[in-house]
């Protein structure tokens, strides 16, 4: 199916191959998440929701996506 | 006079009437989440941030607690659960931050912050807090700061700009109630010096409806309580008290109690007694 | 299950909603009464009787407490206040019924007995106690009885027919809420042994909101108190406090609480923390 | 005022004059309160308000007329 | 200034030094008893009367206590435990002054009363108690009386003629220490009112040594106990904690202690700091 | 099985018998504060560092504290009392260890860190305490510091290096005991796991001699103490008191106590009763 | 052994036959007991010290033989 | 007396003046205090003991001489 060169990267600690220029947005889709429903880090740096669509994953990258969960 | 507990206390840019903060994690249910908060009668509710389910295998997602939080009638408090570094809780409060702006929701201004130390006892790491204290102001957000009970962290908080400062009556989850009310007297002494209406809410520790009374009756502003209510045999019933025991404790703090005597005076006038013992 | 705070229980021949038991004594004036009573939302009040005043040479007479109290919405529960034997009590609690009867109140059913010991400590005569309430049972009276917090003499009374004991929180007027938490406690467990509708209510010694709350949470049926309210700088709000404490506190009981622990549990989950420390 | 004969009594534990066979309910009269808010005891005996006006005060007793007041 | 500690006292036609009474119960063996009695430093030991074992039948007979109580040291204090009424309570105290006048023992000139209600709580019978300790008097004992803490009964055993009235700190064997402050010191404000050197010894509920301590600081004469001493890991061990505890508490009434503020002030001077800030 | 209180322990390199620390400030004569050490039976005192003394227009120079104790018996602590800043109490410290080295007296080696807030509650400056604590460790002191209750600034403080951490019972001078035992329980619980004969002083607050029973018998190793000694009406005997209440909370902690129970268990056995009822 | 006639009594709750004409002091002698060491009831009067050899017990007597035990 | 030229010192926070070259060990004498009681700071360096000697003051110092006294 992935025709493209893939990258390594790591999702909320678990490594995946991605299409290489995948973009946050991209990702997402893939995950079928909504993008309201997140909030998205890569390398530890917040990645604000109106620049998903340009953000594009690199090599390596260690993403962290987020919503809220019950908490005190 | 101070504010009836009718009207309406700020907290930062917030305004509320019910005194009462109330945790969104443990319970059994939604459903139970649903009628205690609501029973609870309160207005802001916690949440924390954890990384979403990566169910793209098909499997089904489990339900997200936004779905079950009827955002028009909660203020959403985000926390900084699970922190053990001022980094971490820096991170957690900005991608908080970043959910609720999405949500336009007015909780984006604001974080509790909790900095612990360790899984072993969840207490707050005093120098941790601080620092991540001043980043998150630094940051722009209105922060309430989950610390321990020394008066001196307290004051150096509120010095720094923290929105509200939040002493623990006890370790979080223990149902200890308030096991220091000198050191919460003096924490509400040193914060309300020239100030009466800085916000001071009491944070965790509490077990039953009379630690939240207790609380209010040293002149706190408000109780944080999570476990309290999801941990009760009836957690709904327990919000239903905790929101009269938020009330009871108000109201006594502002109504003036008598004070304590070894013994004291009769209730019914000695005069006219038909005794003639 | 429990009954819920919002059911009603019974006294005796009587049934009520309410769990609170106000007195009359030591307000300012009766306006404040009445606003203490009306914030209370209690359903029961209690009186004493008094010499009237001869005021035969045409002065004016102070108002009577009956003009004051709505009897169609509160019973009237006459006290033995300012007896000190059980020979009085008995011509107290006969007095009372003989003025209920005329009014055509309900409250000419039963009396709160109290023998007390002496004027210093107000604190309850236990023999005298035990004499007055066999007198006034044989006397077809419904006797609800202020006693020490002994649970033996509780037992006894109970035994010896009383409709309701109601042991002391603390002494009369002190303001130390409940003292003794143990003897309460097996004061319920010898009096609602196998008749856990018997109604033990905790009698005096409340100083403030919490006070009402630990003892409801103890499982006590209801609390009388006055001093607690009148006295308080703003009766009628403190008589608000009473009334949420009471219903936190009942509350509180039904809805089981959780355990005690030195330290304990996260409210929000680790699963799917962010941190990397 | 006085033509008869007269007694002693305490009333409330005030020494009083009363023109012999005065009732229970002549001296209420005289002290202008309503039967309805009172209750009375003659020698620590209740006098049940039905008999106020055949209950015939003695030389000597000590008469007892009480109401409600506030109490706790 | 009143007696220091090290002076004698008296309880009745007796004197002593030690304020500690020991029970003689419970200790898994006499040779841990009789290490307990001398770790203690105790000059008084309670011991109960019950019926000889009958072993006609050759079987080997079990030691007699009083084969391992050192008669010359320690002063015999007879109580008359296991009586749940006054007729029995006094056939028990006659058996015990006819055994001590046997051995021509002090101790038969006196008895420890207790009257208990049910062996589920063992908590003294007020009425019982009472009965008893009048008819002990006409018999010409010296009577301790185990009581409740209620200051009421309290004085009228001492009117009655009660040699020491002995309140409760709690339920016998409960561990709990003093449960409620306020009733030991009203008790002692009533018995030693014009009286300062009559004997107030709180007997029972001692779970550990600050237990003895808190009783001795409320101005008590002495403690009994034995289920903390007997009960304990090392009965030896908490024998001599126990007669340190008796010695600090004492001590500490007789001195004076400083007041209770929330906060304070220095124990070192601030004059001549090096400080600049 | 613990070491037994007749044994020796140790701080840091010191090795003591007694348990008590007592401060020097404060008595009203130098000869009742000698009187008071020696009662107490203690083996280490705290001084202070101040200014001396210039008086170089001949008027006579007020005694030196150290011409009132004996050098041979107490081991000298000094502490750095005084200080609000990290830099003050390390010039303290050193200040001290150069007079203690031209004493030849062995405190040379160690310093009790206060680093306190600010004068109106005396309370410690968790941040100061611990920057302070740090440098000090690098000049090469034994470091006993005076903490708050919070369980993990002395986790951290310890981690450190501290030779001895000392929490708070309560605030310097208040009398108000342990304020807080599950929070000491928890300070012994982190710091003593898995080096048992780490030693843990409680410090400040003390009122009276139950209150040094009851730090330990949670398991402190020792008890330092001024104000409850020298402010009492009777000093000596209250040092007196102190020791006797260092022995019995230590016996007792080694003794293991029995459980607590809401009501027990006889002292005497029940067969053999003569009672027929 | 026993040649008299023999009488029923209760002995610390126990039912035992004694021969007539027993006393206290011989009852304590086939106990085995020494005198000093216990105190006597019999139908719960108490029987001094120095009457024991003097007192019969009766056919029916409840006697109880009692010591010192530890006790608190 | 002061023939030589002087300096200004703080000492303990009093200002004095002292003439040139005057070490710690002559500040101590002048002010008859043992050495063996004292230590001394000069502008918050410690002196120790065994320098007191040859620590000359210099005009500007601020110089603390503390000693032990009671304290908690």
């Amino acid at each position: 199916m992935e025709k493209g060169p893939t990258m390594q990267v790591a999702v909320n600690g678990q490594e995946r191959q991605l299409v290489s220029g995948t973009t946050v947005a991209d990702l997402l889709r893939q995950l079928d998440l909504q993008p309201i429903r997140v909030a998205v880090e890569i390398n530890m740096n917040l990645v604000t929701r109106s620049t998903f669509d340009n953000t594009v994953i690199s090599d390596g990258d260690r993403i962290e996506i987020v919503t809220f969960v019950g908490g005190g | 006079m101070p504010n009836t507990s009718n009207d309406s206390y700020k907290v930062g840019s917030f305004s509320f009437k019910s005194r009462l903060f109330v945790g969104t994690g443990k319970y059994e249910t939604n459903e139970i989440m649903k009628s205690s908060l609501e029973q609870s009668r309160c207005e802001v509710v916690t949440v924390a941030v954890r990384r979403d389910c990566l169910a793209d295998n098909g499997a089904a997602r489990p339900d997200n607690i936004l779905d079950h939080l009827d955002l028009d009638r909660y203020t959403i408090l985000p926390n900084t659960a699970g922190c053990f570094t001022a980094k971490d809780a820096v991170r957690s409060a900005r991608l908080s931050r970043e959910l609720l702006e999405g949500l336009e929701n007015p909780g984006a201004r604001w974080v509790k912050l909790e900095v612990l130390a360790d899984k072993k006892t969840l207490l707050p790491d005093p120098v941790g807090t601080l620092d991540a204290t001043e980043q998150l102001i630094d940051l722009g957000f209105e922060v309430l700061v989950y610390t321990n009970d020394d008066p001196i962290t307290a004051k150096r908080l509120k010095e720094m700009g923290a929105t509200s400062v939040m002493p623990a009556g006890a370790p979080i989850g223990s149902g200890l109630g308030v096991l220091n009310a000198n050191n919460i007297r003096i924490c509400l002494e040193y914060l309300k010096d020239g100030d009466p209406d800085y916000p001071v809410i009491v944070d965790a520790g509490v077990g039953t409806a009379s630690d939240v009374t207790i609380a209010m009756e040293l002149g706190a502003d408000g109780v944080l309580l999570n476990t309290g209510i999801a941990g009760a045999a009836n957690p709904a019933r327990m919000a239903e008290a905790m929101h009269h025991a938020i009330e009871a404790g108000r109201l006594a703090y502002e109504s003036g109690r008598i004070g304590k005597k070894a013994y004291a005076t009769a209730s019914s006038p000695w005069e006219g007694c038909i005794a003639v013992s």
